[in-house]
């Protein structure tokens, strides 16, 4: 089966995904004008999969995860799309999702990790306590069940357990933290786990131990998971698919390999090259010039143009769209086929 | 008591470029701030030409002040939210009578900014930080340490806060900075494979765990062969921006997950708590020596690296 | 720069210095309320009997004039007024003063002499503390419940509403706002009772577990305490708006939200409780001018409580009793400071470890 | 010397006008908080009626008996008093001592405010140790019970004794926060990179700390202000400051001494001055809320 070529056309064939974004676009108000902070962004998420948002910041991918779960501040409007969410033959709507049932929906459905795992937490009640609430507020009353599946969770995430729950927050490291808020995640068996820069401003040997554990708990538990970082390098210890994200929008999304190995639009090809590894020898690296667009006031035609070096007088004048470069990978940019990573 | 830094012994040769590798709460950024004299050392001393500087008379010490600079982190805070870009740079100038008047100042800037890669400078002058994108700021950050023509730099995680597609132009205008002013550099880093890129032809690695350093040597050996359990632990940590790699690359188990209080420093090698490696009654019970390794520098572990 | 070395030879111990005093919160604030204490004390002794043309020697000045006795007759008469021994050394005066301040020994009154002036601080200060202590309950509650409130519904008319009072009533002086409802509600409209509030209780009222008793008290409290109410539930409301903002946009409850918790928990454990932090900080500030203010409102209010009674003192120079009042009144803070500390710590586990500062 | 004479009128036409300009910015900055910038108005009018209007206003001191307590009329603004004298130009005249011993007040808290909070904050250790203390003392010490007490012991007979008593109390609020700014702000990595240039200690308090924490100091000279309107009128109200001058402060503690309060004609009378004050208070307290946008570098360059 050959995917479409039409890339929206090639999202809808994928009814029995975990969650579908169909055309999503959300603005801001600031003072100095509207922000397009996301811009007509269509993703599915098969269950069971992990894809990767990259962008850097002020590229959105907070914004749209943020909107997923409706936890946008006020100044935002999704302004447009349908986000559908599917588990077991049931569908629902998360955009017209109110009151009860958004809250039902949250974390017991999608639980989303946030970026500050070092605030994450209330600091004031002791990290039991806030566990509790969590599983109250989705209609657990056996407080003892509670605990005892807390105590496997935190003992998962190789925490000790004993000792972490009855603790302040402030007691317990950053990574502490992070591992105590991923097992917070999994209090529920939720389908979907957003993480958002899951790693960021965690030390190396950390980060290592958040991956891995990550990793492990995912084939151990299969969870859907949508993760959104800056860093490519957690995308290729992580993902299966990656988008990239450019000025509000997904600029290229394909299977892990592919984007790494075949990157075909000039943003995606600019940030591999512009990330050392530390293994082998020694690479050239190259930065992208200029600096990341201002959200208010978009650059006309394809947003990436000032920095692009394949930028055309076309790519001044229309903003390409996502098109099909090979199964399941797709790029919106109008020279794809200069693209050549081996240049 | 916090020992943030113990026994720490480096030497840095003008024009060298050292990366200074480790953790949060290892004690690197200490260092950074006791060797620009922005705190003192309690014991022990920090030599510069020779020459102690607690024992340096006012104006050797003057001298050394002004020779050694520092380029923060963080570029929101690194810059005075209520003054121009050009006050910035015209200060020191003036302050230290480097110039003859405002104008020369202000020339002077300009051509700081010019050597940043800030063009045109004029544009930027009469900007403030805020107006201006993180990787700009931490442009005029180094452009502000170059005002007095220093022969050392201290850069304290200098790119981590900058996006990931302007971390690699910065590297390579400090480079460049190296080359035309002679500039040594301590290069302060969490990160292995920013310190291999900018320190990979002919600079050293030293790698610090807990207010020790563990290991050190030419780059290129640290990260092809690295001999002490903890840089070994950390290299094969680093995540790799190549699914390959990632996929193929061999981990270290580490005993323990999380990293002991300063509080409350383990006996003996401070990472053996952590270490696959550990040999009771080695490890846990004296604090071991910094020995030469093969290939060169030095490594301060008595288990792999055994005497032949 | 030839030769330009760097180096770092054997730094050993880099030491930064860890008060363990500061470990025990409790503690800590008990001995800090003690020291506050003893320079009160101090404070009060070196006004009273040191500094120049102080009380002692101005009474001492007039009983010579008026009664035509001795200087040292006179001297005699005063040391038993102020209970303290004038003539041994300062440094002795000084233990004795503090001594009986500890046992609570203040002097008797100058003009009532032979009333131990710790009588009358024992039958005025009940009220005061009664007065104050209900005014500070409900304002520091409704401030609570209003700021959060105001908050919540940022930028509404709710909003609106509550932010133009609370900015009125912070800003007019407490004793303008008495003087205003006096004159409005009293003179002009005629619909409070003037002549019957003043004062502590009605004639024929005497304290007992009655409901008679504690409908009296609350009926001449009410002016001085809706005055309180009036104006420090608009600071209280004010601190707690901001400090509510600023904990809506903390991590934690965003969290909470994606946790799914349920509106109400949020509001209350997360929100709630972290934003009421800043008003046990700026607590200590508020009740030393509560406290003081009592002075004002109480005259204004004429209600006898323990401030009334000391602008008695003063415009009938009764330095004893004086003395004797502005001791308690200033315990009174100083012990109201240590509650709230304890309050603050219970409430913030975090300030309970590391240092004070 | 042809050059200097030349140049030196211009350089100083050139910082006059950058001056206009910069005060120019200041008020269009103050117009971002509409409420703010009408405090601010106020506090200038008030100001000018005080300062100004006592030139054009004559004070009224002819006893009248047969004209007391008179309601507002075309001759009278305000009505009369209770000797039957013009309320209206003891409200113009009234107002000038008020505001100047709240000001002087608030210029000596505001200076020991910022130089020892600063001390406190740079030197640390035992004079910032002892510096708390202090403060923490005087701040247990119920302040206007203490000059109360203060009152009967000395005699505070002169506007500047007052002043100057009401500043040495009131600065330890005030030294708190500037103290808790000063210490964060001696933390950020420009003041460290402004130490690692070796531009000295005058340069970094003055240039790096002091600019970044002007809204702070502003703000705390409005509030220290109306600290001292407040504790200033309440004495005076009290009978414990014996001024006979004119006083908005001496017309409402005649007012409430002869029991002018409790007679329903003499509303004008006793409302002029706590309308009065109370309007000063709260016009300084608003403008507080343009302060912020001033001092904000964001605001001022988006201009």
């Amino acid at each position: 089966m050959t995917t479409p070529a039409n890339y929206q056309d090639y999202v809808a064939t994928h009814e029995q995904a975990a969650l579908r974004l169909k055309d999503i676009s959300i603005n801001y108000k600031a003072k100095r004008g509207i922000v397009h902070a996301v811009r007509n962004i269509s993703l599915h998420l098969n269950a069971g999969e992990s894809l990767a948002l990259i962008g850097e910041s002020g590229s959105g991918k907070s914004t749209l995860a943020l909107g997923i779960v409706r936890l946008l501040v006020k100044s935002a409007e999704i302004s447009s799309g349908k986000v559908i969410y599917q588990r077991d033959g049931k569908t629902m709507e998360v955009l017209s999702l109110q009151g009860d049932a958004l809250r039902r929906f949250r974390w017991a459905e999608t639980a989303m990790v946030f970026q500050a795992a070092l605030n994450a937490f209330n600091p004031v009640l002791r990290i039991w306590q806030q566990i509790w609430d969590t599983a109250k507020a989705h209609g657990w009353r056996d407080k003892k069940a509670v605990r005892k599946k807390a105590m496997e969770l935190l003992d998962l995430v190789q925490l000790d357990a004993e000792r972490v729950i009855d603790l302040y927050p402030h007691e317990l490291s950053g990574g502490m933290r992070q591992r105590v808020l991923i097992a917070l995640a999994l209090m529920l068996d939720p389908q979907v786990i957003i993480l958002d820069e899951p790693t960021t401003a965690l030390d190396i040997l950390t980060q290592r131990t958040i991956i891995n554990l990550l990793r492990d708990l995912k084939a151990a538990r299969n969870f859907t998971m949508l993760f959104i970082s800056h860093n490519l390098a957690i995308a290729a210890e992580l993902a299966n698919r990656i988008a990239t994200m450019y000025a509000g929008t997904i600029v290229e999304i394909g299977p892990t390999d592919e984007i790494f190995y075949h990157p075909r639009h000039p943003y995606t090809l600019g940030l591999i090259r512009a990330v050392p590894t530390v293994t082998g020898g020694f690479e050239k690296l190259e930065s992208i010039p200029g600096s990341p667009p201002d959200l208010i006031d978009l650059p006309t035609g394809c947003k990436f143009h000032p920095r692009c070096a394949f930028a055309t007088e076309r790519c001044r004048l229309e903003e390409p769209v996502l098109e099909k470069i090979d199964e399941d990978h797709y790029a919106a940019c109008w020279h794809w086929r200069s693209v050549n990573p081996k240049l | 008591m916090i020992t943030a830094v113990d026994s720490v012994s480096i030497s840095i040769m003008p024009g060298d470029i050292v990366c200074l590798v480790g953790e949060s709460g290892c004690g690197k950024s200490t260092m950074g701030y006791m060797i620009a004299g922005l705190l003192p050392a309690s014991d022990g001393q920090v030599l510069f030409k020779g020459k102690d500087i607690s024992q340096m008379n006012k104006e050797e010490y003057r001298h050394y002040r002004h020779n050694v600079q520092i380029v923060h982190q963080d570029p929101y805070a690194s810059l005075n939210p209520t003054q121009l870009v050009e006050q910035m740079l015209m200060t020191p100038l003036l302050h230290h009578r480097r110039v003859k008047n405002r104008a020369e100042a202000r020339a002077k800037a300009a051509e700081l900014l010019h050597i940043v890669g800030l063009t045109p400078p004029a544009d930027f002058l009469v900007k403030y930080p805020h107006q201006l994108s993180g990787g700009q700021r931490q442009r005029v950050s180094v452009a502000r340490a170059l005002t007095l023509e220093p022969s050392f730099i201290v850069a304290d995680e200098a790119v981590s806060m900058v996006d990931v597609s302007l971390r690699v132009s910065i590297l390579s205008m400090l480079t460049h900075l190296r080359e035309i002013f002679h500039v040594t550099f301590l290069f302060i880093t969490h990160d292995l494979a920013l310190a291999k890129y900018f320190a990979w032809e002919e600079g050293r690695i030293i790698v610090m765990y807990l207010g020790r350093v563990v290991e050190e040597g030419p780059t290129q050996r640290v990260i092809q062969n690295p001999r002490h359990p903890y840089t070994q632990a950390l290299l094969y940590a680093v995540p790799e921006a190549d699914p390959e790699i990632a996929r193929t690359k061999k981990h270290i188990e580490l005993r323990e997950a999380d990293i002991p209080s300063l509080l409350n420093l383990p006996s003996g090698c401070s990472f053996h708590p952590r270490c696959p490696f550990f040999q009771p009654g080695v490890c846990d019970v004296s604090v071991p020596e910094l020995v030469p390794a093969e290939g060169g520098g030095r490594v301060a572990c008595p288990v792999l690296n055994k005497a032949p | 720069m030839g030769e330009s070395t760097v180096s770092q030879v054997p730094i050993n111990k880099i030491r930064r210095r860890w008060k363990v005093i500061s470990h025990d919160y409790i503690l800590r604030k008990f001995i800090r309320s003690l020291f506050i204490v003893w320079a009160a004390i101090t404070a009060t002794f070196v006004l009273i009997h040191m500094m120049p043309s102080n009380p002692i020697e101005l009474y001492v000045n007039q009983l010579v004039m008026q009664q035509g006795i001795t200087y040292e007759e006179a001297k005699d008469q005063a040391a038993t007024l102020f209970s303290i021994d004038l003539k041994k050394p300062m440094s002795l005066q000084y233990i004795e003063f503090l001594q009986k301040v500890i046992k609570g020994d203040f002097g008797t009154s100058v003009l009532s002499p032979g009333t131990p002036v710790a009588d009358i601080i024992k039958e005025y200060l009940p009220w005061t503390v009664f007065s104050i202590g209900t005014g500070l309950l409900i304002s520091f509650t409704l401030g609570i419940l209003l700021g959060m409130l105001a908050a919540y519904r940022r930028d509404t008319v709710v909003d609106q509403l509550l932010t133009l009072y609370a900015s009125i009533f912070s800003a007019v002086p407490n004793y303008l706002v008495a003087i205003i409802i006096l004159v409005l509600f009293g003179v002009q409209w005629g619909v409070m009772p003037i002549a019957k509030l003043r004062g502590v209780l009605s004639p024929g009222v005497k304290p007992a577990l009655s409901w008679v008793f504690v409908k009296d008290a609350l009926f001449h409290g009410s002016f001085p305490i809706i005055v309180i109410v009036l104006t420090w539930t608009a600071s209280w409301l004010l601190i707690m708006r901001s400090s509510t903002w600023s904990t809506l946009e903390e991590d934690y409850v965003n969290v909470a939200r994606a946790k799914g918790l349920t509106d109400g928990r949020i509001m209350t454990a997360y929100v709630g409780r972290n934003a009421t932090l800043p008003l046990f900080a700026r607590f200590a500030l508020a009740i030393g001018l509560i406290v003081g203010g009592s002075v004002l409102i109480e005259q204004i209010t004429q209600y006898r409580g323990v401030g009334y009674t000391l602008l008695q003192a003063v415009n009938r120079r009764d330095y004893s009793l004086m003395q004797g009042i502005f001791l308690i009144l200033t315990f009174s803070v100083i012990f109201a400071n240590f509650f709230a500390d304890l309050l603050y710590g219970w409430i913030d586990p975090r300030i309970k470890v590391g240092n004070n500062k | 010397m042809e050059t200097i004479t030349l140049s030196a009128p211009k350089h100083i036409w050139n910082s006059i006008s950058n001056l206009i300009r910069s005060l120019w910015i200041t008020l269009k900055l103050m117009t971002y908080n509409k409420v703010g910038f009408l405090g601010f108005l106020l506090v200038v009018a008030l100001i000018l009626f005080s300062t100004v209007g006592p030139y054009f206003v004559k004070l009224d001191t002819t006893v009248k008996v047969d004209q007391i307590y008179m309601t507002p009329s075309a001759q009278h603004w305000l009505g009369t008093d209770h000797q039957g004298r013009d309320v209206f130009s003891q409200i113009v005249h009234g107002g000038y001592e008020v505001l100047e011993v709240g000001l002087t007040a608030a210029t000596i808290a505001v200076v020991i405010a910022v130089t020892f909070g600063v001390l406190a904050a740079f030197v640390g250790s035992w004079v910032d140790d002892t510096i708390l203390a202090i403060t923490d003392f005087i701040i247990a010490v119920p302040q206007f019970a203490f000059l109360t007490v203060l009152a009967a012991i000395i005699h505070i007979n002169s506007m500047l004794l007052l002043a100057a008593i009401l500043g040495l109390l009131n600065w330890p609020a005030l030294l708190r926060t500037i103290r808790a700014q000063a210490l964060s702000l001696k933390e950020r990595e420009f003041v460290e990179a402004a130490r690692a240039l070796d531009l000295g200690t005058p340069h970094i308090i003055f240039r790096e700390i002091v600019p970044n924490m002007m809204s702070y100091i502003v703000i705390s000279f409005s509030l220290a202000t109306t600290y001292a309107i407040y504790q200033q009128v309440g004495l005076i109200l009290l009978g414990l400051v014996p001024f006979s001058g004119n006083n908005w402060g001496v017309m409402l503690s005649k007012a409430w001494v002869r029991g002018a309060i409790f007679y329903k004609g003499s509303f004008w009378y006793i409302m002029s001055p706590v309308i009065a004050i109370a309007l000063l208070q709260l016009a300084i307290v608003t403008t507080n809320r343009s302060i912020e946008q001033v001092y904000n570098p964001r605001l001022r360059t988006d201009m």
